[in-house]
């Protein structure tokens, strides 16, 4: 009896250590979410800058008090979608090769490899998109300099292969193998049986790789600032033209500014915030309808 | 049969995704090594990143030279990326030690210096210490530039040996460590792997479990997860201003090794979480039954049956955390700041390799050396990739058979 | 034949969500006594079988009306899961051995309330080995893992490591449905060994056996116990109409 | 305090002890490791660390007190100033850099300020081949920028498409890297993979810069709130201010105040 | 009675890893009959049923020595795969339906062979389903998922999932082990109807379905086929000893 009552107890304890690491990490994670609305919304509430030329400005110049960020939600999303575009895809089939197709050695040398990817500094990855990607971009574009969004667009597909691959990786490998036996036995080919039965099953899995990739893509700074050319204004309209993407604009400008420019960078961090939310609640819907019952 | 080649279709384009995959890697990894290999040497790993300069009291005494001079004319112990013998060496009996004239270049300077190129074994050298009696390690390739207030600057070998050989008594000589090294960066980096890892795992992983197996399902475990999900877009620089705002100003940590892990571990938190609890879903609820079934606790279930299955999810999630920690550098500049130090306290501040890695690029245009320290990275991320395989490997007792 | 009262559901209702999947169940199950529960697929054996050791707790969707006394207090209510779950073994209806050897499968449950002597667990996991009728094909392969046998063997796996708990009530979801007939055979002597000091549950789909082994037999039919009493009175002389249909084959 | 009272000696033997660290601009970096480095050779007491994150990050770090001392590369503006006691440790230079096979090699202010302004957009107007100018600046609030920007004399007028490079490396690497560029980097940091073009006739050299013939220079700034300093910090400022302390200036590429 | 050899397995011995699970089988398996494999728990009737259609390809350590003939040519050489597995129909022992909903479940095999249209595989789904003796139970929640489902109603709908390929042969690993009578009737029935343009194969624990249905019985144990004959011959009239106590339960 007294057995059981102590063990109750240090069930209790090791619940309550759970608990307080759950509220450690919930907190620590709206904390983060507090800090940047309460910083980012502070100009617009007390009208130091409003809230509408913030949103649909086109150009930045703090020393003017001009700071409009619409050019920058552009090229945003059009960096983010083209890595998204030419990134997951690539990610989410390179998974498909190392847990399917390729066999256990070759497999785990690929699995290492990519490991390794996820492991390289984005400012090396910065480095390699200046020496390599913007000039090749350059011999190529109509334009003067190789900064562009393509140079983005490249190096973010890139950075974001290792997130989604590990993930999905891992997410395909625990599908049960039942699931596979009965598709073989019903006569469907390997492919089939990937496509149709094993990623369905680790939708969700794959899903959260997805979403942490796209949230890289959307949250790199440092590798993204030396490539994308970050001017003042300007919407692109081709994918030769720079960018300026919200993140570099905070990352260049944090470590200088004050007052409503130090706040409006906030705000653009709440624009990202947003943003990602946006897209995480549609990539939801999206794997909840498809999940059906 | 249009199946078999609609087949063969879409296997080409996975194999080709993978064949993207592993050359995009080659050619990074390519560029890294052949911009950075040059660099890299055992000097560029075990010095310190600047100069330190000092000054070493001790005495004269005069120590004979005991090895031939062939063997101390051999000047091969010379790191010619670093110092280019120009005179000597000239063998110095008072103080038990050959000098040299070298071209001396590191990351930040280039200049002709007098430099230590053999030292004996009880030579005074050896037994130097600082002005507040703490004992100096001399070594080789250390720089000489004056000696009892007689500087050195614009002298040839010759008249510096002579003024040097003239003294006696008490010495004081002012000596320059040689800097254009990573040690410190490696150390501040391993403490920051550390760090972290050490808050943030047990705070997600353990979090996680408490969301997916002891929260009720419902609005505030969502809009947890939701959050969590949608930090993962934020970059890393705002973590950084709320690691200043909080740990460095508020809680009064300064900018030190400390703040920087903290919040590289607030960082790493919601990845983490997504990962484990993404792990932990995916192990089958029979197993979980079975287990209750048989009068195990809650608890004995989840460490003895749902942890040790997912330890392959969960391994994932700290091998990218790894890589996020080793990789950050925005936070960090803000938290840890730049200093090529090796951190003495946990109050210290010190610059991890990333961060040196950045700021030569973005201040010197070095990409040579960042692709050096880059290489180091990558040794130290395969480094700790393989540990922690091995110790995942060991924990998941269930997928060995 | 007055045997004490184990278990006794009063009223029970259970949802899945919206789906009533048993309907006022109202029934007393008595110590020492094999009770069978038959009924045709998707009737709600398995459902009712779960509520006994509160393993439908694990299921978000199920709500429960009703209550069910075991030992006279309401296991719905205030009490230790845990330990009704220790003292109510249970066999699923698809085999699910832990991925880990068929020694540490065995050994678990012993190991979770704490104990540690190895002698004393070697004994156990070959005790109940045995009387599983398991021990002779895998006892030279117990650190193997439990996921490399037969369909049969992971059966008769779990039932070892259900015996090995040494549980007052046995719960036995079709436990033999995957087994030969001598496997079987020794199964059901086994069960009418333990009876002497068990309360045995089992749901079963072969009438022959549930005629074998049981003293009470209770049919169900679509979240309904339709009628529960003596076995032979079931199976000769049943009350309702829909019994008789089943037992006979007429049915459906 | 601009005025050093000259003779620290190098052999103090009153210790001082404490920590300092200072932080801000990261043009200053150089000087202000090796100076760091010498003074606590001289005060083996002393911890010594410099944090290079910005002008304006020194100014906060200064007036914050998170910073024992801060540095800036520009002026400081007046609602920065508050309390802060500034101390003007060095100058130096900015050289306006373009690609080595550039055949330009000197411009006047005015054609840079007209080429930074978008004004001119082709090398072939300034004596170059035909090609356009892709014009690399700094980030803002960067205080290169800020002091290039004042004394080019285009402040606030800088072509919406100019790349804008964050630190003297990269807008190094950049103009190195693309044969129409020009950019501008504190002569601290030139390096071979560019070329310094004059400006109205004179070289962008250190001696030019003493001379003041050569026009963009701004000051090297460290400040600290006199309320919260302590007396190492404000030793190591001193010694900063001392011939020895600007020799060291000297050797890293900054110009003595003295 | 001199149907065609469908299979013809020629002294095959199969290995998981070092241990030899089959030992030297030869059996000939004809057209249009029913062929039951039984024999006691962890003989290898699975593993040589998932030799017929390759399923062991999927384990990694199975190493596979002598022939395996179907129609004549060895299912081991160079022939293609998918196709054998599409006329070679397989339900596994525990029943593995896909995490999709019910409809997706059965369209899933035809879907795979390219059928597109809506209305064939409607009435593909209508007619395995009721085959299956799984219609009336399911026809309203269709495209439920499929693992609410209870554990007969799952091996219910595998069966109707494997009808639905209209495979030439089919492979079944104790079907019935999980469902009641009524069903298992169901299920027999459909079998005898099959027979006449199908070739079947059965494992089987219970005795009396493999003597009420099959035409041919095998008797495993411990790896090798002990006999293999006419079904009546087998349980009247068995030339091994062996066989003879494994049939009277007299084994072991
Ligand atoms: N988790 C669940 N969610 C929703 N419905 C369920 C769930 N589990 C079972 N059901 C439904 O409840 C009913 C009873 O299921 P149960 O598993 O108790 O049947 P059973 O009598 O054990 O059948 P069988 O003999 O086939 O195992 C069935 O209609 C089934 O579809
Ligand atoms: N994947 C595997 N790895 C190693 N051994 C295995 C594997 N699968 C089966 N075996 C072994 O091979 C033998 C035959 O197994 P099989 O599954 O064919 O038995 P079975 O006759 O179908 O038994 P049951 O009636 O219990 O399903 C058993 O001893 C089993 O333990
Ligand atoms: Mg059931
Ligand atoms: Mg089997
Ligand atoms: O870093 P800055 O010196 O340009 O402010």
């Amino acid at each position: 009896m007294q057995a059981i009552k102590r063990k109750k107890q240090q069930e209790k304890i090791i619940e309550g250590f759970f608990l307080v690491c759950a509220f450690v990490a919930v907190v620590s994670v709206l904390a983060i979410t507090a800090f940047v609305f309460y910083n980012g919304l502070k100009p617009f509430i007390s009208n130091s800058y409003p809230l509408w030329n913030f949103l649909s400005g086109v150009e930045w110049r703090p020393g003017s008090n001009m700071y409009g960020i619409f050019y920058m939600i552009v090229g945003s999303v059009f960096a983010t979608l083209g890595a998204i575009l030419i990134g997951v895809p690539i990610a989410i089939l390179t998974a498909v090769f190392i847990s399917e197709m390729a066999g256990s050695r070759v497999g785990k040398i690929i699995r290492f490899a990519v490991e390794l990817l996820a492991g390289i500094p984005s400012v090396l990855y910065g480095v390699f998109g200046l020496g390599i990607i913007v000039p090749y971009v350059l011999k190529i574009s109509p334009m003067a300099q190789g900064e562009s969004l393509l140079s983005t667009i490249l190096v973010l597909a890139i950075m974001i292969l290792p997130t989604v691959v590990s993930i999905s990786e891992t997410s395909i490998s625990v599908v049960p193998k039942a699931y596979r036996e009965g598709s073989y036995a019903l006569g469907a080919s390997k492919i089939q049986t990937i496509f149709k039965v094993v990623l369905p099953a680790a939708r969700s899995g794959i899903m959260t790789g997805v979403i942490l990739g796209i949230g890289r893509a959307i949250g790199e700074t440092m590798a993204v600032m030396l490539v994308c050319g970050n001017p003042i204004a300007g919407i692109p309209t081709s994918l030769f033209d720079q960018v300026r993407p919200l993140t570099t604009n905070i990352a260049l400008e944090m470590g200088y500014a004050s007052g409503v420019h130090q706040e409006l960078l906030y705000s653009t961090g709440v624009v990202l915030f947003i943003f990602i939310m946006l897209i995480n609640l549609i990539v939801n819907k999206l794997v909840k309808a498809k999940v059906g019952s | 049969m249009s199946r078999s080649i609609k087949d063969l279709f879409v296997k080409g384009i996975i194999y080709l995704a993978t064949g993207i995959t592993l050359s995009v890697l080659l050619f990074i990894i390519g560029f890294i090594f052949v911009q950075g290999i040059g660099l890299v040497n055992w000097d560029f790993l075990t010095r310190d990143f600047n100069e330190k300069v000092g000054y070493a009291f001790t005495e004269a005494k005069d120590v004979p030279l005991s090895i031939d001079e062939e063997k101390l004319n051999d000047i091969n112990s010379l790191d010619n990326r670093y110092e280019t013998a120009l005179e000597g060496p000239i063998y110095i009996e008072n103080i038990g030690a050959a000098i040299s004239k070298v071209a001396y270049k590191n990351h930040s300077t280039e200049r002709e210096q007098i430099v230590v190129t053999y030292l004996e074994k009880d030579s005074s050298l050896q037994s130097a210490i600082d002005s507040t009696g703490v004992e100096i390690k001399i070594g080789p390739d250390y720089m000489l530039q004056s000696i009892n207030g007689k500087d050195f600057t614009d002298l040839s070998l010759d008249e510096v040996a002579e003024t040097i050989a003239a003294q006696s008594g008490e010495l004081k000589i002012k000596i320059v460590q040689p800097g254009g090294g990573i040690k410190s960066n490696i150390i501040t980096t391993l403490y920051m792997v550390l760090l972290s890892l050490l808050v943030a795992l047990p705070v997600g992983i353990f979090g996680a479990i408490y969301l997916t197996e002891y929260a009720k399902p419902g609005k505030l475990v969502n809009i947890i997860r939701f959050a969590a999900e949608s930090l993962a877009g934020i970059p890393s620089i705002i973590f950084g201003l709320f690691g200043m705002a909080f740990f460095v100003v508020a809680l009064n940590f300064q900018i030190s090794l400390i703040s920087g892990s903290l919040t590289v571990a607030v960082i790493l938190l919601p990845v983490i979480i997504r990962s484990t609890e993404e792990a932990l879903k995916t192990v089958p609820m029979a197993f979980r039954e079975g287990s209750l079934a048989l009068g195990a606790t809650k608890l004995q279930t989840i460490f003895k049956v749902v942890l040790p299955c997912a330890v392959p999810g969960i391994a994932t999630a700290v091998l990218l955390s790894i890589g996020r920690v080793v990789g950050e550098s925005a936070a960090l500049l803000l938290t840890a700041g730049t200093v090529a130090q090796i951190p003495g306290t946990l109050f210290s501040p010190g610059s991890t390799l990333t961060v040196q890695a950045y700021y030569v690029a973005k201040e010197e245009g070095n990409i040579e050396l960042a692709c050096a320290v880059g290489i180091v990275i990558i040794v130290i991320v395969i480094v700790l990739n393989i540990l922690s395989r091995i110790t995942s490997d060991k924990l998941d007792v269930f997928n060995k058979k | 034949m007055n045997r004490n009262i184990k278990f006794n559901a009063k009223n029970l209702d259970l949802y899945y969500g919206d789906f009533q999947a048993l309907k006022s169940i109202n029934m007393e199950i008595r110590e020492n006594e094999v009770t069978a529960f038959i009924g045709p697929s998707g009737c709600g054996k398995s459902t009712f079988l779960r509520c006994l050791n509160r393993m439908n707790d694990l299921i978000d969707s199920v709500k429960i009306k009703g209550e069910i006394l075991f030992d006279e207090k309401d296991i719905n209510g205030d009490i230790d899961v845990i330990n009704l779950r220790t003292r109510v073994g249970m066999v699923f209806q698809s085999p699910n051995p832990f991925p880990m050897s068929i020694y540490e499968n065995i050994a678990y449950g012993p190991k979770c309330q704490g104990m540690k002597d190895k002698s004393k667990l070697d004994a156990i996991v070959k005790e109940s080995l045995m009387k599983a009728a398991l021990w002779d094909e895998v006892k030279d392969r117990l650190n193997k893992s439990a996921l490399g046998m037969s369909g049969g063997q992971q059966q008769r796996l779990c039932i070892a490591r259900t015996i090995a708990m040494n549980p007052e009530v046995i719960l036995m979801d079709e436990p033999t449905s995957a087994l030969d007939p001598i496997a079987t055979a020794k199964i059901e002597d086994l069960m009418s060994s333990l009876k002497k000091d068990y309360t045995i549950i089992i749901v079963t789909h072969s009438m022959q056996q549930a005629g074998r082994i049981s003293d009470k037999t209770a049919f169900f039919l679509m979240g309904e116990v339709i009628e529960f009493n003596e076995t032979p009175i079931i199976f000769t002389n049943p009350n309702d109409k829909r019994t008789e249909d089943y037992i006979t084959g007429r049915f459906g | 305090g601009c005025g050093s009272s000259g003779s620290t000696t190098a052999t103090t033997s009153d210790a001082i002890s404490g920590e300092i660290n200072g932080g801000g601009s990261t043009s200053v970096l150089k000087v202000i490791d090796a100076a760091g480095s010498e003074f606590t050779a001289l005060n083996p007491e002393v911890k010594f660390t410099y944090s290079g994150t910005g002008s304006s990050d020194g100014i906060k770090g200064a007036t914050a007190g998170t910073y024992s001392f801060g540095c800036a590369s520009r002026d400081l503006k007046t609602e920065e100033k508050g309390s802060l006691t500034e101390l003007v440790f060095a100058f130096d230079g900015i050289a306006v850099v373009v690609n080595p096979a550039n055949t330009v090699t000197n411009l006047t202010t005015e054609q840079v300020q007209k080429i930074y302004m978008g004004e001119i957009t082709n090398w072939s107007e300034v004596g170059g081949a035909d090609a356009p100018i892709v014009v690399v600046s700094r980030e803002d609030g960067s205080g290169t920028r800020g002091a290039f920007e004042e004394m080019v004399k285009f402040e606030e007028k800088l072509k919406p498409d100019a790349t804008i490079k964050e630190g003297n490396g990269n807008v190094q690497s950049t103009v190195a890297g693309n044969e129409n560029s020009i950019g501008y980097v504190s002569l601290t940091f030139v390096d071979k993979t560019v070329k310094a073009i004059d400006i109205d006739g004179v070289k962008a050299t250190v001696d030019n810069v003493k001379n003041k013939t050569y026009k963009i220079s701004r000051p090297f700034l460290a400040m600290y709130d006199k309320s919260k300093v302590d007396d190492a910090t404000l030793a190591f400022l001193d010694f900063l201010m001392t011939k020895d302390g600007q020799a060291i200036v000297e050797e890293h590429g900054g110009i003595s105040v003295l």
